[in-house]
């Protein structure tokens, strides 16, 4: 009983203190408090681990049942395994260097208790999704992230475009949990259970689906909840939006651990996802169409922040592509690497943020490089490494899904590389943006405390050498590694795409800073669709949200509630009455009409009972 | 003898009663209404009700008649004016009365058994002597009754004719 | 087949006799009152005026037959015919005297005998009203619409009091039929007392006999009540508006009325042709000596005259008178007219109270009439009823 | 002795107070409080018997109250009731606090109905005789119509009256079927009829079951509300008092649910199942329609009444699928429903005392004045919402698990209402709670007082509480829900999905899309 | 005495119902208010006549029993009716029937 419930409960615990008593406490304490309770858990996950030695086969420790009704069960148990291992290593690790660092960003903000608080209950519901051992108490961590990050998005609620920001994620999250949950509910039905253990082990022996079977359904529906948290095509628009949080939220929970959740529950529900050939090429083509048009977006983008939100949701495509073409174990080495080197471009920003005291937009940026040396060293290395220069991480982990793309797909790997190329043609493009060229802010930037800039120096080793660290031989007992063909050529290809980007990049705004206007005036059309991120929220806006309301408001409310059934209830009230008036003109005053009136009964009395027969 | 006695009087009575109809006068229909009663009367003791012949010409004709050229006298009324206000009795009036004799004389040929006429002689119950047997055994209480309603009524003719009202 | 011959006979006789007698009560009445006020009343045409009456029914035949501007004309004509015919009919239901036997045929001195003929009589005395109250209205004048009404009231309000004393003997003799009520009056108490019903036993009906008079008075619109026609305020009340033969009409049916009303009242109360003491003593022989005695009285005033022509007139009545008596005497007539002079004797003295009491009393006013009746007369007509019907209940079996 | 002692307590305070001088308010108050306290405290008492004999009505009187016809005062309680019970005694205190000094003209007639409402409810819930339910059924319309009509807002008049003829209209059929049921049964009594209709002594004929089945549904429809027959519940929610909508919303609906697994399912299952259909459609297009309309409602009273249509709309759904895990869901989803839309009128209640509008447009920005007022309203507007963890997820996700099992299409519409419930409270509770705040709306704002606290605190304590540890509730639900279900087995056995059929509902659904 | 022809029944009936038929119409067509209580009372006696007719084919003396009853409740009614009509005719000076119809709606 190695008390995994400890890791999850003392963030919580920190989240609730600092809820509680924050305003009271001085910000050192608030700070101390949260950061401490990171820190801890940390350790704890270092104890477990240690303690749980090899975890070939999965550690499960069941607490208490939580809703029991007739045959059903579903307790809430814990589970780890090596994948759970790699991911609490990551959520732990890159949460802690983040919370030190949000302690200097955040310093002269005002609820700085409330943002430690929301920050200590991400990391106990991510805690809770990574170490779930059942569906639903993956649901209890996926809808809990979701929450906090809308509280965290709309942390600045006194700004209008925070609290929208804030409440569209939430609900575009919510739809992808409508996927999800249906998909649990198909589980129960064919399984019986929600147990991964019991799922699992059930899904081994059933045969593999040609067409839309059972399986191939839960899986689209799983596919469908993993778009929604982990920002994929048809749900990606809340990220691009989340910028409007502070920039620690980004970094910790937009690039290093919530959006990877998705690709999590994909690799956990591995073996439903082989059974559902149909699924896995769902899951491929959409991480690459998600990861192309990412890239091309993040091309015109000018706002920091936004760059790389685009560039994240690029790399998840690359990271379901992955997934997609069965390569479970290097789409988990790319969250690996993608978290240590993302989580650095997004602190780096917000040093350069910090440095120009809110500064987003690069056009009134340049020639950082002597102001702030130490965030331009950290940050050039994360871009050296995103960009897939050979001997960094994302080059390893990059390479590992390209050459799997090739063996399921040749047209996947090209597109890949095009993909890659673009993606270091941004990154640097970003790059020289800020730092290169002359200044053309009006603020006085100065460097970033050490308290911000410790966790950069960490970063920025780990993403350079993060590539090292062999997770896919490391994940080897749950994902069989696919046997192919190690063709050099095919490496040697996506570096040079690489480079190629990177050239082009230098030669665009270090060298003719002139061209890339050039170029835009020439493609006006087609940059003005880049830039307006293709008119995808508009479209949204105008298919779903504004036909919902207002035909809501006119058709059902108005129509169908007052229209038809008020007026159907008070009609009866009204007609009852005109009746009325009919029969008042019987009464004329004048007796004669009595009279004809008496005449007229009789005479039908008489009628009735001489043709109707009388008593005899 | 009894069917030409029944004739005349009938004759004249319905004569009188569509006399009562046309006339424009109240005092000739008023008239004509005692000539009604007073065949009527006729028919009775043919029918063998002796006294209620005699009831009906002291009652019906002698008084209540009386009553009626009374107040016809005293308002002094003259000819009706012509005022068809009230639709429903001209349109349906005359219709409506046809129907009615119509469908009465038809449950009359049809319902009635066919039994033996009427003679003179043919019923001898109606004398005073058996009506007032009847009258004050079993018809007791009807009679009490009625002798309340007409005490009732007079008090009530008084108070409505009473002059300062 | 000779039924209906003898009805018309009766008729015809009945007929004559009243009409004649009615004539005659007109004279009857003139010579009292003015025997009663110290005059001579009419003696110019014919002896004592005996065809004063023939005179007048001449006057009226001749006179202008007038018809006010717009009075209701078939009405106005209607009311005159309406009383008389109405006046005659409720004489064929009286009897004059007991079954007798003439030409050898078996009849009652009577038209005809209904078994419920006192209440033909009430009934129509009671339609009697609408020819007084239409005369009244016809005329279209103020005095004869006035006097119309308060005749007809007055009739209306007294024929009550005139129903219930009949009742009373109703109830004594216990049929509705006149001939059954009068054999009931038959026979004597103690030999001498008669049992006509002013005696009857267990309730004499003199209180009974008295009202019906009052009444009847009322029902003629005779002297204490006949204010409506009282010449100084009403101007003849009702018939003012009508002359010659109309009036004459309405003159013949009063005086009819009188005579049929002292007939009940005989029937009823003083027992119709009973005698007044029983056969044994000779009551078979008083008209006789009645008549001799008016003979001797008539000789006597012929003797030494007031005037010089009633030397010749005075004797003859006084023959005729002995004759008369004569006739009482012949044996196989004697069964028809006794009765019959008994029954005329008690009408006759009653009509004399008739014209005696108009002679003698003053008019009532009209409110007072109408009190008299509705709060003294009825109450004690019904007490009278009330009181016969308690011991009749009584004192039967 | 108990039961009848948490009956009529109340009813004596309803008597008690009403002979208290009408200007001791202070006394009025604390008497009203001191007395829902002792009921609430006596109704604790139940639990322990009734948990260790769910199935068992325990504290069963069963006198004769009227002779002729046999009308038995028969009250017992069991595994279904205990929670409602519970539910109602809590919340009567809660409403009595939150009117403390809500309510201020005829305070004694307002708190002396607050407590002939709570027996009214109590007696609901115990009654096992027909026509005492019936009569219970009516009390507590009579004080509701009081509340609505004497305190509420400006169009009260047609609220109240809106409120009475619907619920009236329904329940007048409901007593037909009751007499009609007498004239069979002989009885009004409600053990006796069931076991009559189980051994075939009563034996119904299926017209006859459908027309009875038919007036108990439309009356417990019309208190749901069931979706044609909602109009009633946003004018009366607008239009009351705070203290009368968290009754009418916490309690009051679920007589209607109540009734239908109460009395519709054991009595007529036959009927049930054949109109299960329909009835499901209606509650789902409930659930969407209460949630689409919600959305655009300006008046935030009317937006949560039409929330609650929404959520009633699963207790429906998962009362009419027959599965053990539905109904469980459906009668947890109830105890959830009370908790949270109670709460949620609660703090609306607390807005409209500061601001006394209930306008939304006319809040913005509440959180910078009053944070834990915004802190507990997001909590329960997440709880409503269906947060796992929080109580109504676990209801909702039990009635779409159940209704899965059933027919696969009713879980992915109903599940679409989840979705919308989030759009509609996260955009009220931005427009209300986020954003700048405007000067005079500040000096309005003042934080949750100690009373407030007191009101609210017990409330998110057993949200969390239903949320997380389900066991201490749902067990005796579910063995009270096993016998229900066992009674509605009809011979028919209703097609239970084996795994074969599931793949025809998936081509039936996929061709509907 | 045996007369030579009898009258049958149902034309003392058919005599009734013509009396009463034309009270209807009297009752229905003229307009002056007395006229028509007058064609009442021609109403009440056909039904009379009706009474006796039947009480002499049923040999039972009720018949007159009741038409006698009818005839004293007529006479109430008349008094009564005729005291209205004097007040009527004091308030409208009028005995037009159509001018008394303030009883309106």
């Amino acid at each position: 009983m190695h008390h995994l419930w400890l890791i999850p409960t003392i963030p919580l615990a920190g989240s609730m203190i600092n809820l509680l008593l924050g305003r009271r406490l001085p910000k050192i304490a608030v700070s101390g408090v949260a950061i401490g309770s990171v820190l801890l858990s940390f350790l704890w996950v270092l104890n477990v681990l240690s303690g749980l030695g090899s975890l070939e086969e999965a550690h499960v420790e069941r607490y208490f049942t939580w809703i029991q009704s007739g045959a059903f069960n579903v307790g809430f148990d814990l589970m780890v395994d090596r994948l759970t291992a790699v991911m609490l290593l990551v959520v732990t690790g890159i949460g802690l260097l983040i919370h030190i660092y949000s302690s200097g960003y955040m310093a002269h903000e005002e609820g700085f208790s409330r943002f430690f608080a929301y920050l200590n209950l991400f990391m106990f519901f991510m805690l809770i999704l990574v170490l779930a051992a059942n569906y639903l108490v993956l649901f209890v961590g996926w809808e809990g992230v979701g929450l906090c990050s809308y509280l965290l998005i709309g942390f600045y609620y006194l700004k209008k475009s925070a609290g929208d920001a804030g409440k569209k994620a939430f609900i575009v999250n919510r739809v992808g949990d409508f996927g999800f949950s249906l998909a649990m509910f198909l589980i129960v039905v064919t399984f019986g259970t929600l147990d991964f253990g019991r799922v699992f082990a059930q899904a081994k022996d059933m045969p593999v689906e040609a067409g839309v079977g059972t399986l191939t359904l839960i899986c689209l529906l799983l596919l469908l909840g993993a778009t929604g948290k982990s920002a994929q095509v048809p749900l990606y628009v809340w990220l691009p939006d989340a910028m409007e949080g502070p920039t620690p939220v980004s970094a910790l929970i937009h690039a290093a651990t919530m959006v990877t959740a998705g690709v999590y529950m994909v690799a956990r529900s591995s073996t439903l996802y082989l059974k559902a050939p149909l699924a896995m090429d769902a899951v491929a083509i959409i991480g690459l169409v998600t990861a192309v048009l990412a890239a091309t977006i993040g091309l015109a983008q000018n706002d920091i922040k936004k760059v790389f939100a685009y560039s994240t949701v690029s790399q998840l495509g690359y990271m379901f592509l992955a997934l997609g073409v069965g390569a479970f174990s290097a789409g988990i080495f790319h969250v690996v690497t993608h978290a240590f080197f993302k989580a650095l471009l997004f602190l780096g920003a917000g040093s350069v943020i910090h440095a120009l005291e809110g500064e987003q937009d690069m056009r009134h940026m340049g020639g950082l490089r002597s102001k702030i040396p130490v965030t331009f060293a950290t940050i050039f290395c994360a871009a050296v490494a995103i960009a897939g220069v050979p001997p960094f991480s994302g080059f390893h982990s990059k390479d590992e899904i390209l050459l799997a793309a090739h063996h399921h797909a040749p047209w996947m790997y090209w597109v890949g590389v095009v993909t890659a190329g673009m993606t270091a043609f941004y990154v640097f493009r970003a790059i020289f943006m800020t730092f290169f060229g002359s200044y053309r802010g009006h603020h006085h930037p100065h460097e970033s405390p050490w308290v911000m800039l410790g966790p950069l120096c960490i970063l920025a080793l780990l993403s350079l050498g993060g590539g090292y660290i062999h997770i896919p031989h490391f994940l080897e007992p749950l994902f069989p590694l696919a046997e192919g063909a190690h063709e050099p050529a095919l490496v040697y290809i996506s570096v040079a795409a690489g480079l190629a980007g990177i050239g082009l990049a230098w030669l665009m705004y270090v060298a003719q800073p002139g061209l890339p206007d050039a170029i835009a005036g020439s493609f006006r059309g087609l940059y003005t669709l880049v830039y307006n991120k293709y008119f995808v929220d508009e479209i949204y806006d105008a298919a779903i949200v504004h036909p919902l309301r207002d035909g809501s408001r006119s058709v059902l409310w108005k129509g169908i509630d007052e229209g038809v059934i008020d007026n159907a209830v008070n009609g009866i009230g009204r007609s009852a009455r005109n009746v009325g008036s009919v029969l008042r003109v019987m009464q004329s005053g004048y007796i004669r009409s009595y009279a004809t009136w008496v005449v007229l009964g009789s005479v039908i009395v008489v009628a009735a009972i001489s043709f109707l027969g009388g008593s005899r | 003898m009894d069917a030409i006695l029944f004739l005349i009087f009938a004759t004249i009575a319905v004569l009188c009663a569509i006399n009562l109809v046309v006339q424009k006068h109240p005092i000739s229909s008023a008239l004509s209404l005692i000539g009604v009663m007073a065949s009527l009367a006729v028919l009775y003791l043919l029918l063998g009700g002796e006294f209620l012949a005699a009831v009906q010409l002291i009652v019906y004709a002698g008084a209540i008649m009386v009553l009626f050229v009374f107040v016809i006298m005293l308002l002094n009324a003259g000819a009706e004016r012509r005022s068809n206000r009230s639709l429903m009795a001209t349109l349906f009036g005359v219709p409506l009365l046809a129907a009615f004799l119509a469908l009465v004389a038809y449950v009359i040929q049809r319902g009635l058994p066919p039994t033996e006429g009427v003679y003179f002689g043919g019923f001898t119950q109606g004398t005073p002597r058996a009506i007032g047997r009847v009258l004050f055994t079993q018809y007791l209480l009807p009679f009490e009754v009625t002798s309340v309603l007409i005490l009732i009524a007079i008090i009530g003719a008084v108070v409505l004719a009473r002059k300062e009202i | 087949m000779e039924f209906y011959i003898i009805t018309l006979v009766k008729a015809a006789l009945i007929a004559f006799v009243l009409l004649t007698a009615a004539a005659y009560l007109v004279w009857l009445e003139r010579k009292v009152l003015a025997h009663i006020q110290l005059r001579l009343g009419p003696s110019r045409v014919g002896p004592h005026g005996l065809l004063q009456p023939l005179a007048d029914a001449v006057k009226l035949l001749t006179k202008e037959d007038l018809i006010p501007r717009d009075a209701h004309k078939p009405f106005y004509l209607l009311a005159p015919l309406l009383a008389v015919s109405l006046s005659l009919i409720s004489i064929c239901v009286i009897p004059f005297g007991p079954e007798v036997e003439i030409f050898g045929y078996r009849t009652y001195l009577q038209l005809t005998d209904l078994s419920i003929g006192v209440l033909v009589v009430l009934a129509v005395s009671s339609l009697s009203v609408y020819g007084v109250a239409l005369a009244g209205w016809a005329s279209n004048s103020k005095y004869s619409l006035l006097g119309g009404l308060r005749s007809s009231a007055q009739m209306v309000s007294y024929e009550l009091p005139l129903a219930i004393t009949v009742a009373a003997p109703l109830l004594l003799a216990n049929t509705l039929s006149f001939r059954e009520l009068v054999d009931a009056q038959a026979g004597y108490y103690f030999g001498i007392i008669p049992r006509w019903n002013i005696f009857q036993f267990p309730m004499p009906q003199i209180f009974g006999f008295i009202i019906f008079l009052i009444a009847a008075f009322a029902e003629t619109n005779r002297v204490p009540f006949d204010l409506p026609e009282a010449e100084n305020e009403l101007v003849a009340g009702f018939h003012t508006e009508y002359s010659s033969m109309k009036f004459a009409a309405f003159f013949t049916a009063e005086y009819i009325n009188i005579m049929t009303i002292c007939c009940v009242a005989t029937l009823l109360f003083l027992g119709g042709w009973q005698p007044l003491f029983p056969a044994q003593y000779g009551s078979d022989f008083v008209p006789v000596l009645v008549n001799l005695g008016a003979a001797a009285v008539a000789l006597y005033h012929g003797l030494n005259p007031a005037r010089p022509k009633d030397r010749l007139t005075l004797p003859v009545v006084a023959a005729v008178f002995a004759g008369i008596a004569l006739l009482f005497l012949v044996p196989f007539l004697k069964p028809i007219l006794v009765p019959l002079f008994w029954f005329a004797t008690k009408t006759g003295f009653l009509v004399f109270v008739f014209i005696w009491v108009r002679g003698t009393l003053p008019r009532f006013r009209y409110d007072q009439l109408m009190k008299f009746a509705w709060t003294f007369l009825f109450p004690v007509a019904l007490l009278n009823l009330l009181a016969t019907s308690f011991l009749v209940a009584v004192t039967s079996k | 002795m108990l039961l009848n002692m948490i009956l009529f307590v109340p009813l004596a305070g309803f008597l008690l107070l009403l002979f208290f001088p009408r200007e001791q308010r202070g006394a009025i108050r604390t008497t009203a409080l001191l007395i829902s306290l002792l009921v609430f405290v006596a109704s604790l008492g139940l639990i322990p018997e009734v948990r260790n004999a769910p199935t068992a009505t325990s504290y069963e009187t069963n006198v004769s109250w009227i002779d002729y016809p046999p009308i038995r005062y028969h009250v017992g309680i069991d595994g279904l009731s205990l929670w409602l019970v519970i539910l109602s005694t809590l919340l009567t205190p809660i409403t009595v606090l939150v009117s403390w000094n809500y309510i201020e003209k005829r305070v004694k007639e307002f708190f002396a109905f607050l407590l002939l409402l709570e027996f009214g409810m109590i007696g609901v819930f115990l009654a096992m005789d027909l026509f005492l339910f019936y009569v219970f059924f009516e009390v507590t319309l009579v004080p509701m119509y009081f509340l609505i009509g004497i305190w509420g807002h400006d169009k009260r008049i047609y609220a109240a009256v809106k409120f009475f003829l619907y619920t009236l209209a329904g329940s007048v059929l409901m007593l037909a079927a009751i007499i009609y049921l007498y004239n069979r049964g002989g009885t009004f009594d409600y053990p006796i009829l069931l076991e009559m209709l189980r051994n075939g002594r009563l034996a119904l004929s299926s017209t006859e079951q459908f027309w009875l089945f038919m007036a108990f549904f439309f009356a417990f429809a019309v208190k749901v509300p069931l979706f044609p027959l909602h109009t009633w519940l946003p004018d009366a929610h607008g239009e009351a008092p705070t203290a009368g909508s968290i009754i009418l919303a916490s309690v009051l609906l679920k007589m209607g649910t109540y009734g239908l697994v109460r009395f519709c399912l054991p009595m007529f299952p036959g009927a049930a199942r054949d109109n299960a259909p329909w009835i499901v459609a209606l509650a789902i297009t409930g659930i969407i329609y209460g949630a689409l309309v919600a959305m655009i409602q300006p008046n935030m009273k009317r937006l949560v009444a039409y929330s609650s249509v929404s959520h009633l709309g699963f207790v429906v759904l998962g009362i009419f699928s027959f599965n053990q895990l539905a109904l469980d869901g459906a009668v947890y989803q109830m105890l959830n429903h009370g908790v949270s839309t109670g709460a949620l009128f609660m703090l609306v209640g607390y807005l409209y005392e500061r601001r006394h509008s209930l306008e939304i447009a006319d809040y913005g920005g509440v959180a910078t004045p009053a944070p834990f007022l915004a802190a507990m309203f997001m909590v329960t507007m997440l709880a409503s919402v269906g947060l796992p963890t929080l109580n109504n997820f676990v209801g909702e996700f039990l009635v779409l698990q159940g209704a899965a099992q059933v027919n696969f299409t009713w879980a992915v519409f109903a599940a679409v209402g989840v979705i919308l419930s989030a759009v509609y409270m996260l955009w009220m509770y931005q427009r209300t709670f986020f954003g700048e705040v405007s000067e005079e709306l500040r000096s309005h704002m003042h934080d949750l007082s100690p009373r407030e606290w007191a009101t609210i605190i017990p409330l998110v304590v057993l949200m969390i509480w239903m949320g997380t540890a389900t066991q201490t509730f749902l067990p005796v639900i579910s063995a009270s829900n096993e016998r229900t279900l066992e009674q509605t087995k009809t011979n028919v056995e209703f097609q239970v999905n084996a795994s074969p059929s599931l793949s025809s509902q998936v081509k039936e659904l996929l061709n509907v899309r | 005495m045996q007369s030579m022809t009898s009258v049958p029944l149902s034309w003392y009936l058919i005599l009734s119902a013509i009396l009463f038929a034309l009270g209807v119409a009297g009752f229905v067509i003229r307009r002056n208010l007395i006229t028509v209580f007058m064609s009442i009372e021609l109403m009440l006696n056909a039904v009379n006549l009706s009474f006796i007719t039947f009480s002499y084919q049923l040999k039972q003396v009720d018949g007159h029993i009741f038409s006698f009853f009818v005839m004293v409740v007529a006479a109430a009614e008349a008094a009564v009716g005729l005291a209205i009509i004097l007040t009527v005719f004091k308030n409208r000076s009028s005995l037009q029937i159509d001018d008394i119809s303030s009883m309106k709606y």
